[in-house]
């Protein structure tokens, strides 16, 4: 049976009530305390989880896939760039989200995964911390090159020390220190109230995706096309490469899911120190506007359906 | 009530400067500021709050002229360019000057 | 056994801390996230129902439900203006209010109701989206007449994108398509913190219920007198209708205590863009500081005690 | 520093004018605008912004002379009678004067 | 467009005398007041609004030259020796200038 | 089995991340909304296991512990004022402090109970609500001495109606008229989420702590010490007094560490109000800055620990 996944639904929601220019926002408090916990649970999750594998099984996967994200954003600058015509600068930054990886996508696929009964390896989660930093490296020195001037100790500072990353990393060491028993307690917040809170996130991601539309329209075709054909594109590296890995069906889902992801947290928030003469309007506008719905909607039943055909025994 | 003129100047501008912008004034003598959460719209669209990356913060700084000068022309020439950015001066009166800066309250040099 | 409800307490104990001018408020951001809750839940709830109910069976009482909510504003428009010598404005804008609803009167009854084990309709939150229109329409029909200068089309936005209706029917919408497996990973937010999160709403209710106060001292006994006596007699018109249509004891005292709350969501901010000569404190002091503790703490029992006399079998 | 005088015009208002009160400034020839949440108490009694009916706003206008008068003009014929709002406008210096409308900074006209 | 004069009282204080500042700024004779949620540096440190005890107020008040000579002389007074305080005035053109007093709005005497 | 305790690594988290100079911090709505969650829950608790206790039992020891409350600040002055030297205000005020309690520490310290399977008194909330008051009035007495003009009406009403307090007592009071079986509907947020919600409420009040460090340091190095030693000695009374009343070692356990906490929530506002000239960074450095974490990550086990020699039979 095909449930209609109510999750998805606020997302669609949120996209009708601002079609429609209704007044409904969530007050950025609340936001924040949504977002907040999502990323809390993301990490204590995945922690209670690391905390049960041997570091030795797990050091290789790990190197790959910081690979894979040195490797997207090189893809796409040259598309950008070269094909797309956009400013060096621009292109770079785009580049670098599309390289990184959306919390919120994660989110999103790992309740798809769970509500239909599909295992994944619940380590995921240091992938997303993993996946966060590369890209912006890469990014960064598209832009500027590489020199001195770069100030690396404060990019660091900005890229490691956003709040995104803090709680995500907070929460998975702290899962990892305590361990499954450990979380236990405050497990009624994080986790049995993890998909409710997840579907008023996607309410009002519903909301911000149609306030990009205006500047995506701006933007011409053009990026557009990109935000929907690049993460198809990064889908198919992510997924062969949690096959080659070994990786589970559903980890093989996640890690294509991520790769077509764009981060639209740690990213523009270091893109914008490091990188200012970058327009934000045009990342953001094709991150939240498109390929973030378009996995939302498509993308992620889409990878689920090519998983299949590469696991004919269903894992 | 005996009072002496000093110059309020207010700068606007997203959210992601603001520490980059207190540490510009604080270095060039201010000897305070006051910020509060803005939203809003101008030639880089409109800023709207609903999060952290499209937020506006609204930074007051009562000093003397020279400092106001000297931190207007420091933020134009630094973020202008590539940030969301406005800001204007006034003339206000203030009890204890003294704490705003010691120059007398003329007209921007 | 008669537990004090403590729910109910919450509001008592806002109300207290207001007398006694304590500074306790829940900041607006936590108030609009506790709304928000109210309404999406409630709306699922409801949808959920919707999705096994035959809409044969539900139309007819759609139907008479709208009707009343069209009868409400124009039996209270003449005691107003008449009786009570307001100004046709101010008594066609408080006629609205009280042919309108209260979603949090609605959300005290369903808890007094499921805390005494007494079925109803559990579909209910339909007439509760249905109820908030039509005396917004009466209402300003009667404040400035049936002419071309109104423009509907701009009102209708007004009134059917405010917040308020749209997190009420996108509930109602979410809960019909998921139906109510679908609904069950996002129960612990929604449906299990339901009553903890109505105490939260009541307790703030309570603290603005006090600072109307100081209005109605200004409105005059009248006002305060119809903000109790219209209720009585809406909820008689609301339970007769119950019973007629068949409904359950429960829902039978549901329908009755709709009738006799009076909005302060959807209407206020639909008659002060119609209607903005209408001095928007007499209808606010009115149902919010009169009206709503009186059903809260008065009207709902009693329209539970009447109801059991028109329901001798128990239901 | 370079300097023009402009016009900052400062709004009140409950908040549920936000909209009208943006599409108002906007249609007028501002170029931009600034919005803070606010409370306060006036000739309306208090608005406590404890929830939404009981917020205001506070809007701020940087444009030249005529705009602002055209503005303040329009706001006070359509809102002053039934809507809690003030308005009042004062001198500011800004630096980039071009993005806030051609008018030299006179006096109000 | 006709203006008259008044003065824009802004006061910056602890959130926590924010009921005493109003108390005091009704009792001397204003008709209204509007406040802002901020925080700030000054003089006794750091108050960044992360929670109660180190918040900060904007208190904004619009009345005539005398009215706020008598405001800011007693907010001096009786809290600025104990209390994180700044307060500056400026000079504002309203529109229904009844509205705020009925002093003409000379300079402060 | 000695697990790393999840909510105390929140805090741990916090301080990490303001010692890094994190952007993280809980939104000031957010933070409001757990404190008031975290009142309201220990209220509901405390009222609860008040209903089921005759009043003869408990009134000898509510005499004992207010006695504790008036003795407290009577030991911290003269130490503060005379040993180090501090202005008399200064002195009066930081005694008030640490005769007060902390309502966050408490709710760590029966996580932490609670979490080992030591039972205590459940009625301790009512322990909390009366240590807040006496450290005041004697701190008022201490700063001003006894006369006329200290207006105790109004203190009267910032101590008593400051939103702490009334929460508190609020939650108290409807936890008493509902009853066990009454507060079950709001359990789920309440009580199952509370141990979450603590750990949201450390998250903050680590990255609190940190930011009184630099006030800390201009302080000096005798109100760091003081903000250690003190608290041991209050232990000392505190579980001594436990033990003299013949409370469970859990019980003594609680009192011992409500004696060495200090106040950061009524505390402040009202010695603020009443004794402006006293600078209040100096008491909350040290109470936030040191006693807070010193509790929290050495204190709490170490009164356990000694409680433990009390206790030789365990409980
Ligand atoms: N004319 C204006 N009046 C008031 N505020 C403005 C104006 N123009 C810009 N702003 C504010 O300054 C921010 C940055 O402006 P901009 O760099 O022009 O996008 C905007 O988001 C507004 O909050
Ligand atoms: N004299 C004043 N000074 C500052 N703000 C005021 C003043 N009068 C009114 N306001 C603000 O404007 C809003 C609307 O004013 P009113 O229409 O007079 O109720 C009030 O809620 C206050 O926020
Ligand atoms: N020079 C200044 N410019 C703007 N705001 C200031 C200034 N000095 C102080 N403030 C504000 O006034 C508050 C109290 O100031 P103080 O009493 O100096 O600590 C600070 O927290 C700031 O918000
Ligand atoms: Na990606
Ligand atoms: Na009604
Ligand atoms: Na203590």
């Amino acid at each position: 049976m095909n449930v209609l996944d109510p999750v998805v639904l606020f997302f669609v929601l949120g996209v009708a009530a601002g079609l429609m220019r209704s007044d409904l926002r969530l007050p950025s408090a609340v936001y924040d305390f949504v977002t907040m916990l999502l990323l809390l649970a993301i990490g204590l999750k995945g922690g209670v989880e690391l905390s049960r594998q041997p570091l030795a099984v797990l050091a290789p996967q790990m190197l790959a896939v910081v690979g894979m994200g040195l490797l997207l954003p090189l893809l796409a600058y040259p598309v950008l760039h070269y094909a797309g015509r956009l400013a060096r600068a621009d292109a770079a930054s785009i580049a670098a989200h599309y390289g990184s990886v959306s919390v919120g996508t994660y989110a999103v696929v790992a309740a798809y995964l769970s509500a239909r009964g599909v295992a994944f390896e619940e380590y995921m989660p240091v992938f997303v911390v993993l996946l966060e930093m590369p890209a912006i490296v890469v990014g960064i020195l598209l832009a500027r090159g590489w020199n001195a001037q770069n100030h690396w100790g404060e990019l660091g500072r900005e890229i490691f020390l956003g709040k995104g990353v803090v709680l995500l990393t907070g929460g998975l060491l702290i899962g990892w220190a305590a361990g499954a028993e450990g979380v236990q307690p405050i497990g009624a917040l994080f986790f049995d109230l993890f998909k409710g809170i997840l579907a008023l996130f996607l309410l009002e991601m519903g909301l911000i995706a149609v306030s990009q539309l205006g500047d995506l329209r701006r933007c011409g075709l053009f990026l557009a096309g990109f935000a929907i054909v690049f993460p198809l594109l990064s889908a198919l590296i992510g997924g062969g490469l949690g096959w080659a890995l070994g990786l589970s069906m559903g980890g093989t889902v996640v890690l294509a899911t991520l790769a077509a992801s764009a981060s639209y947290i740690a990213v523009p928030a270091a893109m914008r120190m490091a990188v200012p003469q970058a327009n934000p309007s045009l990342s953001l506008a094709a991150a939240l506007g498109v390929t973030f719905p378009f996995n939302i909607l498509i993308g992620i039943p889409l990878y689920h359906a090519a998983a299949r055909l590469l696991y004919p025994d269903g894992a | 009530m005996q009072t002496e003129t000093r110059k309020l100047l207010t700068v606007i501008c997203e959210a992601s400067l603001e520490a980059r912008v207190i540490a510009d004034v604080e270095r060039l003598g201010a000897r305070g500021y006051t910020i509060t959460e803005a939203r809003g719209k101008g030639g880089r669209g409109v800023r709207d709050a609903g999060w952290d990356r499209s937020a506006n913060v609204r930074i007051e700084v009562v000093c003397d002229a020279p400092t106001a000068s000297a931190i207007a022309t420091h933020l134009r020439d630094h973020y202008y360019e590539h940030f969301a950015m406005i800001l204007f001066v006034a003339d206000v009166e203030v009890l204890r000057a003294e704490k705003f800066g010691p120059g007398a309250g003329r007209g921007l040099p």
